[in-house]
């Protein structure tokens, strides 16, 4: 009796321990970008293009990296719920009667997370190269999309697993078709833990420069439209941390909060709206 | 803003063009290019860095118009067709952390190539003492670093050795800045940099933290008069300039097209570069050409 | 009275499961081709490098040296393997106790407070990891070494491996965190009421529960930190050599396409060499996720 | 069978096979129209199995082999082909054990309307109050209709299930112990329903109930492990049952 | 309760409040020890919910809130800084809804004994046949006893985590309608089993069948939207309810 207490005490506290190690080191990182990145903060930062120089100390801000990757990270993440949301509703629902045919797609899906990024932004280099498209604002989107639905994509599809099988008879016992089952049931059933999916797979849209710095091209500008190339963040801090100038480098961390900053609003709003649609639903499936 | 760019926009339709490469020449671009745009407003420049070969692979694929490049050109690029055009120089340097133990004997012993080469090319790191004469002590071995991307400084650095950078011993550090800040906190490395990694461009003083092992050219043991020019960026830039500093090291850096520049805003960027552009060259940190060799790339552009 | 049951196939919602059924087959065959298409792309790029060399000769080869035409793979794929299972190490079992802990024993609130944090952190990109490991785990893993008598710049196998667990941390947190948020409540009653402790519960119900996600989102972490780049090239040494300590550089295959591929034109078979590493990488996380699910299937009731 | 009443659903030579276990075992049975068949059997004999069949629900269980053929209409519902989301609006499956949607209570009675294409809005609430007053639940629940449905107790659920399920309208109902959970007024009041819904209804009924089943049905089939052992009308089978087995449960009467 | 024995669980002031609900108000009781004690009421009426705080189940909802003093032997079991896995393992709870553990059906029960300390594996075999024929499940499973336990029909189910509730013997068993999904048969030997049980053991039942309440109880308390109505010893209460409420609700008798 007395031991299982103590294993239950023990437990809780290196759980409690690892979950705050972790913690520590998650905001470590945070704070290593606040701290460096706060002083080279400034107004300039978020409201002006590069001019000259900026990459040399001079004037200017990151206004075209942010838009670009506002508008990379955003196409490129609707873009891949298009896609990610009906093939991972396709899976738990149309195909829950072929499991051997779902462990091979879920096979395939997997590979596809540990192929790098480089190698996404090569594989998109060649498509645009092929449909003579230049590096462009679409042809990152496109590139970011492929790589981040697979990501999207299992990460649903383990959300969507653990939605008990009585639940789609349910509503199937209505009559409802299998689409009515995936859109109105599962997916709201499943809301923020498809949320979840969605912020993931943005993260790594928004953050990884390797497949964007094939495809995105990279420009001082802000793209007008598709098919002129774009900034993205995570290039411009790229560029900056590559600089001879020591503020310049100091500057990346600000261009770093301002990506932080970001993806925090991309993630309030996302859990905001679906805790606001999956309030009548209780945590923990039956 | 963006939008004052386009507001100065006078006559013609806009033109942009494309621009990779190098992370060596990159800051000076996109100077030239900001300062081309103040008289030529309908020209957009999409500059962006991602290393001399990404340049050269962009250019060739017809990705970008320009590409920026900082090493020599290989016989298989050349045979791929593409076309250059040296713009400036900068030069490679030797780096060590400031705080060495050994450093006024560096100082004034300097090193010999042979030495350079035993550091980075022989299976076994050597130690300090085998590098200069300390009497009993610096049996410590030397921590050698090199660049891990393929990069032109590396491989200026390697021809300097009579190498290439895939020879090159020791751990392999990212970029530029990357290996100067693990030389400078590792007291006994030795690593190599361009020349605006290891001086202050504002100020012309080394930057804190990191030196420079001087060259003993002519391998005598000791740092002649004329071999100390590392003292500040005016100095080593003068050096390089006038051959003092060997080449390579030193090197040139050069813009390249896919064959010669058709699109006149190309054409005319050059053509500024290697003339009114020049002035911006030093400031910058990098070495401008001699006005007889800007005459010959010109005529280069024009036939 | 039977064709009271016939029923018309009419209306919008026949349509609409028509088409929405189509859409969803047609994005899965689409996310299916991409891994064939790369397979087949990267393929043809190495076949130079095959036709020019025995596999054999490039997997078992411990010489890089491109210039001479020395193509051989043998350290990068041990590097590779060294700091992924570093990197599975230290993330796992830190990810499940946090995942734990978090759905589990802390207040509900906190969650609201972790989604965030951890969704910065998926965002954050490499270079910037890169970076702070540059700054923190470099110096800490060099102290660490010198306090076990061993001299080392930092730059190892064993900062390679921290970073990527740091990195890979929020992928698989975040998807811990959903297989245990979705346990059934009465699965726990069912547990807690015959006398359990709750950590008995987690332990003997819960994990056994979760245990496909667990290792599923293992497997994605171990899969995602097979294929990651800059960060680790970063720290991780890069030199080509058999690592005879977690102290000592190493040199993964990703590292090795993310610092070359700059250079790839210029050198002959350099392209297809580097091509060849990114299929040897695919070949491995294909290989490694076999293994797994090969595991996965073992131990499932 | 032996009945008068042209049958429904006609089942033939249908078998369910789990990996360890077999299930059904060659039922035969016709469903009369507009009457009430109740199911009867021991607890794990296979009445929920055969219902879900009814319904092709098995379909979700992929380790369930299912041979044989069950004609709706002549057309067997059985055939892989056969798009089954119509069968199922046709057929309601009232589920042993109650599953809410994830949803307000109203919108979980809501949403059967709306797949009927009912949407006015004024009309909507009017049906879903009949309902929940069908299924005994708009005393307990009109105040608070618009919280989560999954909060509910066992029986409540149950009572809401059984709302959204005749809101759907459906010619068939097949109902999976839909009193278990509930107490005996509420039990009345969902019987009285079934009495009523049978005029126009088709009604499969399962129940451990002999009393239910005396009140419900008026044909009983008895199935023992798999197997159907009696069927006929009630007062045959409860009153005067032929086999030994039959006569055994009925006499354990609760 | 007026009674002669001394209570074994004593309920003070117990009042449990949902967001937009008071569940249970004002609870007063006591349980006495060594009888069986059975909880009456129309579906929805909190009986579920006193149950869950008997055993403080009430925790793993954070919307309820919970307050009053509930003492087992005279140690106040809601005090926040109790430790509840004891009080949890002299409490078996029979949840309304079965949940078998995600394992074999031989190890559910085998999990009770583990917990107890039972680990040896003939001793662990022979309790897990006795405790499945207890619960009367054992000639069902007895062919698969390794394969899921979450495949089982819902009357299994019931059965399994009531053999798995028995195996770790506790000393109040809390039963919410452990017979629900029953056929009569096999609620028959369950009735019995829980007779002979309260000769060792205390009971609360909870059940909405009368006859069973009936045959069962030596007191009943009738619970109605959450407050007590009335309660006593069984013949008192069912054959004499004072209460309109009562009297309504056992005249509907099933
Ligand atoms: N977690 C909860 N949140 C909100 N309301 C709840 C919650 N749990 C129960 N309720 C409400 O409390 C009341 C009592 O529920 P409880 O489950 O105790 O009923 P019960 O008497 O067991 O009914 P049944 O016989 O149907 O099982 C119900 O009206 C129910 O809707
Ligand atoms: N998916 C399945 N896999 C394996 N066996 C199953 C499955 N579903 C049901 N069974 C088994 O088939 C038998 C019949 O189950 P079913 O649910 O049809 O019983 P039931 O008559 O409805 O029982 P109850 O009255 O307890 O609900 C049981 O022995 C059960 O264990
Ligand atoms: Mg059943
Ligand atoms: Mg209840
Ligand atoms: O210009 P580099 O970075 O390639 O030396």
């Amino acid at each position: 009796m007395n031991r299982k207490s103590l294993e239950e005490q023990f437990f809780r506290r290196l759980t409690q321990l690892t979950t705050v190690l972790l913690f520590v080191v998650l905001t470590w990182i945070i704070a290593t970008i606040l701290y460096r990145g706060i002083p080279a903060m400034s107004w300039d930062m978020i409201t002006k293009v590069p001019q000259g120089g900026f990459y040399f100390g001079k004037e200017g801000g990151v206004l075209n990296a942010i838009i670009g990757s506002f508008y990379l990270a955003g196409g490129a993440t609707l873009c891949a719920i298009f896609v990610s949301l009906p093939v991972a509703l396709f899976m738990n629902i149309h195909l829950v009667k072929y499991q051997s045919f779902l462990t091979r797609i879920r096979l395939l899906l997997d590979i596809l997370w540990g192929v790098p990024a480089i190698v996404y932004g090569a594989f998109g280099f060649t498509l645009m190269l092929y449909f003579g498209l230049r590096a462009s604002l679409l042809a990152g989107i496109i590139t970011v999309a492929i790589m981040i639905c697979p990501i999207m994509i299992r990460a649903m599809d383990e959300v969507l697993r653990t939605i008990p099988r009585g639940l789609m008879e349910a509503s199937y016992s209505l009559g409802s078709t299998r689409t009515e089952t995936a859109f109105k049931i599962y997916a709201r059933k499943a809301l923020p833990g498809l949320t979840t999916a969605v912020l993931l797979a943005l993260g790594k849209g928004i953050g990884d420069a390797a497949a964007v710095l094939f495809t995105a091209g990279f420009t001082d500008y802000i793209p007008e439209n598709l098919l002129q190339p774009t900034a993205t963040l995570p290039l411009s801090i790229f560029f900056q941390l590559s600089s001879p100038i020591e503020a310049v480098r100091e500057r990346a961390y600000a261009a770093a909060i301002i990506l932080t900053v970001i993806i925090l609003l991309f993630s309030l709003t996302g859990r905001g709206i679906s805790t606001l649609y999956k309030k009548y639903s209780a945590n923990g499936n039956d | 803003s963006s939008s004052d760019k386009q507001g100065q926009q006078t006559e013609g339709e806009t033109v942009r063009v494309a621009i990779s490469g190098a992370f060596a020449l990159y800051p000076l671009v996109t100077v030239w290019a900001e300062e081309f745009n103040k008289t030529h407003p309908n020209i957009q420049f999409d500059i962006q860095a991602g290393g001399a070969g990404k340049g050269m692979a962009d250019v060739l694929s017809g990705a970008t118009d320009v590409g920026m490049f900082s090493r020599t050109i290989a016989q298989a690029e050349k045979d791929q067709g593409v076309w250059w055009v040296a713009v400036t120089k900068d030069a490679v340097l030797p780096t060590i952390s400031s705080e060495n133990p050994y450093l006024p004997e560096l100082h004034r012993q300097g090193v010999t190539h042979q030495e350079l080469s035993s550091i980075w090319l022989s299976e076994n790191e050597p130690s300090w003492n085998e590098i200069v004469d300390l009497g009993s002590s610096g049996n410590e071995t030397i921590t050698v670093f090199t660049r891990s991307d393929a990069s032109g400084a590396a491989e200026v650095f390697a021809t300097y050795l009579g190498a290439h950078q895939e020879d090159l011993n020791g751990v392999g550090v990212m970029g530029d800045p990357g290996l100067a800040e693990a030389v400078r906190k590792d007291q006994l490395s030795v690593g190599y940099n361009n020349t605006i990694y290891v001086y202050d461009v504002e100020t012309g003083e080394k930057n804190p933290g990191i030196d420079v092992i001087p060259l003993d050219l002519n391998a005598n043991g000791v740092i002649d008069e004329d071999e100390a020019f590392y003292d500040n960026f005016d100095s080593i830039l003068k050096a390089v300039g006038s051959g003092k500093y060997p080449s390579p090291p030193a090197r040139e850096l050069y813009l390249i097209t896919n064959g010669e520049p058709e699109k006149q805003a190309v054409i005319s960027f050059i053509e500024w570069v290697l003339t009114d552009g020049q002035e911006f060259v030093r400031p910058s940190g990098y070495v401008p050409l001699d006005e007889s060799y800007v005459q010959d790339q010109l005529t280069k552009l024009q036939d | 009275m039977i064709s009271a049951l016939k029923i018309k196939q009419t209306g919008s919602r026949f349509w609409v499961d028509r088409i929405s059924t189509t859409w969803m087959l047609a994005g899965l065959f689409f996310i299916l081709v991409v891994p064939f298409a790369i397979f087949l792309g990267l393929l043809i790029k190495a076949l130079p490098l095959l036709y020019d060399q025995s596999l054999w000769a490039i997997l078992s080869g411990t010489e890089w040296s491109p210039m001479r035409g020395n193509f051989g793979f043998l350290p990068f794929i041990v590097g590779s393997v060294l700091v992924t299972v570093l990197a599975v190490c230290f993330s796992a079992p830190t990810s499940l106790m946090a995942a734990i802990y978090i759905t589990q024993f802390a207040p509900k609130r906190f969650l609201k407070l972790v989604h965030p944090v951890i969704d910065i952190l998926a965002g954050i990109p490499s270079v910037i990891y890169g970076v702070w490991g540059v700054l923190t785990i470099i110096p800490l893993v060099a102290g660490l070494a010198s306090w076990f008598g061993i001299s080392s710049t930092g730059y190892s196998i064993l900062a390679g491996g921290i970073v990527l667990a740091v990195m890979s941390t929020p992928y698989v947190l975040n998807m811990l965190i959903e297989v245990f948020r979705s346990m059934p409540i009465g699965l726990k009653e069912a547990s807690l009421s015959l006398g359990s402790t709750y950590w008995e519960c987690i332990k003997h119900v819960l994990l056994r529960k979760g245990l496909s996600g667990i290792l599923a989102a293992f497997a994605l972490g171990v899969s995602n930190a097979l294929g990651n780049t800059i960060a680790v090239l970063m720290v991780v040494g890069n030199r080509v050599q058999f690592p005879s300590n977690v102290f000592e550089a190493g040199y993964p295959i990703p590292a090795l396409i993310a610092n070359n591929y700059g250079e790839m034109m210029s050198i002959p078979l350099y392209d297809s060499a580097l091509m060849f590493a990114a299929l040897l990488l695919f070949v491995m996380v294909t290989f490694f996720n076999f293994a797994s699910r090969y595991f996965i299937q073992k131990y499932e009731v | 069978m032996v009945m008068t009443e042209t049958p429904i659903i006609r089942i033939r030579d249908l078998n369910v096979h789990a990996p360890d276990n077999h299930i059904l075992k060659n039922i035969h049975l016709d469903i009369p129209k507009n009457k009430i068949t109740v199911l009867l059997g021991p607890s794990g004999c296979g009445k929920t199995t055969l219902l879900k069949s009814l319904n092709r629900l098995t379909d979700l269980y992929p380790e369930l082999k299912i041979k044989g053929n069950i004609y709706i209409d002549d057309d067997d519902i059985l055939h892989p082909e056969r798009d089954v989301s119509q069968i199922r609006q046709k057929m309601g499956l009232l589920s042993q054990r109650p599953y809410p949607l994830p949803m307000s209570i109203f919108k979980n009675v809501a949403y059967g309307l709306k797949l009927k294409g009912i949407t006015k809005k004024d009309e909507v609430e009017r049906r879903v109050q009949e309902y929940l007053k069908k299924a005994a639940l708009w005393d307990e629940v009109k105040d608070r209709l618009h919280s989560s449905a999954e909060q509910l107790s066992i029986g409540q659920q149950q009572r809401l299930c059984l709302a959204r399920g005749l809101a759907v309208n459906p010619e068939v109902i097949l109902a999976d112990e839909p009193t278990s959970a509930l107490d005996p007024v509420s039990t009345q009041m969902i019987e009285h329903q079934f009495q009523e819904l049978k005029e126009e209804y088709t009604i499969v009924l399962v129940t451990h109930m002999l009393r239910q089943a005396r009140r419900l049905a008026d044909y009983v089939v008895f199935i023992y492990y798999g197997k159907i052992i009696e069927h006929g009308p009630v007062n045959e089978v409860l009153d005067n049952p032929k086999e030994e087995l039959t006569k055994k449960y009925v006499s354990a009467g609760v």
